[in-house]
């Protein structure tokens, strides 16, 4: 119990914590602060081709572990699952439309990367180790839960055409999106990076190790400051479209992803480190990757809702109490 | 030299259907088109800025194409028919021009 | 799908002023604009460029609605006596959409 | 306040040939004009698109200037004859303005 | 004496006035160099976040000390002082409209952060120990002076009613602005980054030193590269709307803030090192809040005026012959 | 043998080359991955000018060495003298137009900075001394060629009049963008830093050290990345203009520049590492700064075609092959 006030306690007063927050309140006085859009891209290229790279050098090092595969198979099974989850869940407790119950639970069983690096300043700094080749995970749970999703609905407006009668342009264009999924700027950014710290490995860590290790920490503070902001904004143009029960859905969910994730891994027998961070894949949801394939994939599902819920509520829900909460119960499973 | 009359086709739509509209235009009977940042805007659905945003979601862009005005009504339906959902509008104007076959 | 005769509006004025149009366009019967970027220009009080500048103060933008034909001078009237201090140019044109109610 | 009728010029040209026309405007009959960004466009000559371009090469600026619609089409004739090399497309259209002294 | 020489010159040589000065040139000789719009903007926001963050580290650390509380009430006075001097000299010699001698003199009662970052550079290599919590002073210095223009410039034109009529709209919208300029985004910045150092103190700063303290003067460098290419563009636009008394009023206005300072300063017994940077505060002209708050508050004043005044004319002369000259000052009272 | 192998394989897998390869896969497998423009300008000025100040302290610690004086010559020789070499193997081999075949070859005439930097980072893994200030060669390379190339071209219509009759227009317009070429803002901007890394010294060094130095190799693996996008689309894009002869060119005719570098340094008794830079500086292809300049000096040329010779044909073959070989004839001659 102390260890999670502890915990928390160093969550919250961590610089990129407070640049979060200082953002959301920016945001909520109606401050004009903002990023220029363009460095924000470059930073999240930045944070990508770091944490990629830096996973590939692990690899390189350590060679690749048993660890890893499990993780690796566990994260894509958790991917396909959890938009099905989320899906049942949301429509039998909220009013949300097929659709944008579909599409919002696609985004939980998708990741954010961000939630991801945050957490693994936190591991660092209570000591705990993990391998940054977790971040392999991280890739490849970007897309399987999109796939699962528009499955899912093909599959739900099936069922349901008796009772329900969808428009037809619900349901096309499933098939474009996959493709553009994988060919997504920042999945090839991050597996590219990785195969480049594998292939060149410690010696071209070294290299450019005064970009990609030294300001890291920093650029992940400005990042969040923008974050902060687009949350904030989001959450005040978006909130509008939510009702408590969906509101409440971004945050037992989570919660319930990092759950199943620990009991599955408990099966696998993965070490604490990598099962903290494989909870927190699980329980954090995507705002970049998703957003922009569904947008094409399913036109009729409303954006205000799934970017608010994943942007807005889940995302400073994880960065706050989430991460650490995750991390003290695998501290407790795996002891 | 003599201009010609030709209508112009503004088409404001969703940043993320950008490579779609692209396709569409190619295989409507369009010889040229130009594609126009857009900062922000205000309809029906309320506020939208491109600042702030972190992906196309959210975006819009401003595509001009310049065609003979005979086929401009239904090109233009045409593409007003198939972007629906992506659409912010879509208006014609005439113009001149003074290379007739380019259009 | 018939088209329908509209007015458009575009307004070129100084960035520093952008809050305060779309607040004065909220007031006014206007149902969406949209906001473009501008590069640079030149007019009777010199040269002004986007580049290089350290904020707002210098850069311009060109708001753009379009509206009922009936109501646009007015309107537009009444835009350009509002902002004069900050305006650069302000123009009418006649376009032509699909969705008559919308504008 | 009454309107007038002017004409609007558009000049869709390669951004490595921002200064020389804004010098030939210069020596034409010409009070103002504004310049816009381009995203992208697509003609005879195949794609072309501001991403990913390392210098001037391969970007477009859109030059718009509102004249006396007497002078519009010699002057908009000039520019033809003088930019072909660096051109995308030049289009006439008709606007109202307030200032009919100004352009 | 030789003090002052070797200041100077090591403030000449110094890579940042070298940069500034590169730029200007660069600017005369009608060179296409530019620097990025969005990347000057991200600097700035670097630049803010750093000096802002270290400002409330150092609080954590030492305590909040009675010179900074001093300092404090100084700023604001200065702030709130300054435009009404300016503008009783800039109608006695220059033939300025109230209206622009108002915007001009309330540019000279805020203040300009490089400036403020410039003098810490220079105040580090002379080996003058100063608390970098004085950036406090900067922020609260920042709006007071344009709330000062305004009131007096509504005094004036009641008192000038009968010889002068002011064209109504001259004094229309002064309620508007003020808000706006709390808003601010660089106000919010450096406020925010203070409480951020102050609540994460020393741990926080040891994780973002490598972003916000190694590259720091490089960085810096860049910024006044991109000043001085816009330093020497409104130099040539701008000078056209000037005459000789006005750019003169741009070079002693600052040398007087910074007396005044000194005076005021001594008979609350400052420290060498606030007092130095007190008096380049007090001397430096704001080129950015001020600028975008007057568009608004006084459409009617001439933006060329007040801004070459401030960028072109006040903010070199600063860097290079003022910043010196008020550091030894400030040595040779406080000693 | 060996080393050229194992000079060969240290180029290949290190992380900036590799980089490269990201980006040119990437590009041709369509993904929508991309730098923004205004950042890869940043880093460009962030390269320059961290080379640029490098090369001036070197000379300001070392002081002007005879070596840089003779390479200053050689360079302005190479760089006026291979247009012409190129000029007539394009006409006698390819099919090209007269005046595409001036655009191109004076592309090989001048140079590219990225390659320059690229070389002097396997330099330093293998040990070879050289001195930074070999840069200012660099600068001094970047504009005869054009000049050169309009020179050449001019003689060469007058000379073929009587057979081929040249549009009037091809020839115009040769005066202008002479001046432009000099103050275009790259060469300011080399220049420029060169003179402030002279004056501010070894001081200035360690003061911006932090920026200019530390993170230097990972931006420089950013950069890369973005050629390697542009260099794929651009391949993509412009091979529909070159056919197989003209493709070649762009390969045998570095090898040919440095060939006849060496030739030339031996006479002038060059040190081995300045020789190898100044075979890299002769075989390198400018792609900023010439194409910048021949749009409006001859707009009549196809810049597809030249765009994608120096781009996509000799930038890539000069990182991944050229500079190896380059590296290995310049230690055997010098041993
Ligand atoms: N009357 C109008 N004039 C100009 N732009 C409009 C107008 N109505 C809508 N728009 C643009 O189209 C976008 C989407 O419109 P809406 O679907 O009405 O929210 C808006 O955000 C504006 O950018
Ligand atoms: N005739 C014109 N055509 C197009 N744009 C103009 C024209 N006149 C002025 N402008 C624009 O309006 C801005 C302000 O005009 P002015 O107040 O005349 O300096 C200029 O910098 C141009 O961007
Ligand atoms: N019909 C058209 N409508 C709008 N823009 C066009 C049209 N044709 C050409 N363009 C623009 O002009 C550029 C050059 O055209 P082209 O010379 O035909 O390749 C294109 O890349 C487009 O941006
Ligand atoms: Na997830
Ligand atoms: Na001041
Ligand atoms: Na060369």
């Amino acid at each position: 119990m102390e260890n999670i006030i502890f915990l928390a306690y160093q969550n919250l007063t961590s610089p990129i914590v407070l640049c979060f927050a200082l953002g959301m309140l920016a945001a909520f006085i109606q401050s004009d602060l903002s990023i220029p859009q363009s460095v924000a891209k470059a930073m999240s290229i930045y944070l990508l081709f770091a944490i990629g790279f830096k996973g590939g050098v692990e690899i390189a090092i350590q060679g690749l572990t048993f660890d890893l595969a499990k993780s690796l198979v566990l994260g894509i099974i958790l991917s396909l699952l959890i938009p099905w989850i989320g899906f049942f869940i949301l429509k039998a407790t909220t009013n949300l439309k097929s659709i944008d119950a579909a599409a919002v639970s696609s985004h939980y069983g998708s990741i954010s990367i961000v939630t991801f690096v945050a957490a693994t300043q936190i591991l660092k700094a209570s000591g705990i180790e993990y391998s940054g080749s977790i971040v392999a995970v991280a890739a490849v749970m970007e897309a399987p839960a999109i796939i699962s999703a528009l499955f899912l609905l093909n599959w739900h407006s099936k069922k349901e055409k008796e009772h329900e009668t969808l428009n037809k342009s619900t349901i096309v264009e499933h098939q474009t999106p996959i493709n553009e999924v994988f060919l997504n700027g920042s999945i090839i950014l991050l597996l590219g990076a990785f195969l480049i710290g594998l292939i060149s490995g410690e010696k071209g860590f070294v290299e450019i190790k005064g970009l990609i290790v030294d300001p890291f920490k920093g650029v992940l503070c400005f990042f969040l400051l923008d974050m902060g902001l687009l949350a904030g904004r989001h959450f005040k143009e978006g909130i509008k479209f939510l009702n408590l029960k969906v509101v409440l859905f971004g945050i037992y969910m989570p919660i319930l992803s990092a759950l199943l994730t620990m009991v599955l891994a408990l099966i696998l027998e993965l070490e604490v480190g990598s099962l903290a961070l494989l909870m927190i894949l699980a329980a954090s949801a995507s705002y970049i990757a998703v957003p922009a394939a569904l947008r094409i994939a399913l036109p009729k599902a409303n954006p205000a809702i799934y970017l608010t819920m994943s942007l807005a509520v889940t995302f400073p829900f994880n960065l706050t109490v989430g991460i650490p909460l995750y991390l003290m119960l695998a501290q407790m499973v795996s002891s | 030299m003599p201009t010609h009359k030709k209508t112009k086709i503004e088409i404001l739509i969703e940043a993320s259907f950008e490579k779609k509209l692209s396709e569409l235009l190619d295989t409507l009977d369009v010889k040229g088109y130009t594609v126009y940042p857009v900062v922000s805007g205000k309809g029906e659905h309320g506020n939208w800025s491109r600042r702030g945003v972190i992906n196309v979601v959210g975006q819009m862009l401003l595509f001009i194409t310049i065609i003979d005005s005979a086929k401009a009504h239904d090109i233009a339906q045409k593409i007003h028919d198939t972007i629906e959902d992506h659409l912010g509008i879509i208006t014609l104007s005439e113009v001149e021009v003074f290379r007739d076959k380019k259009f």
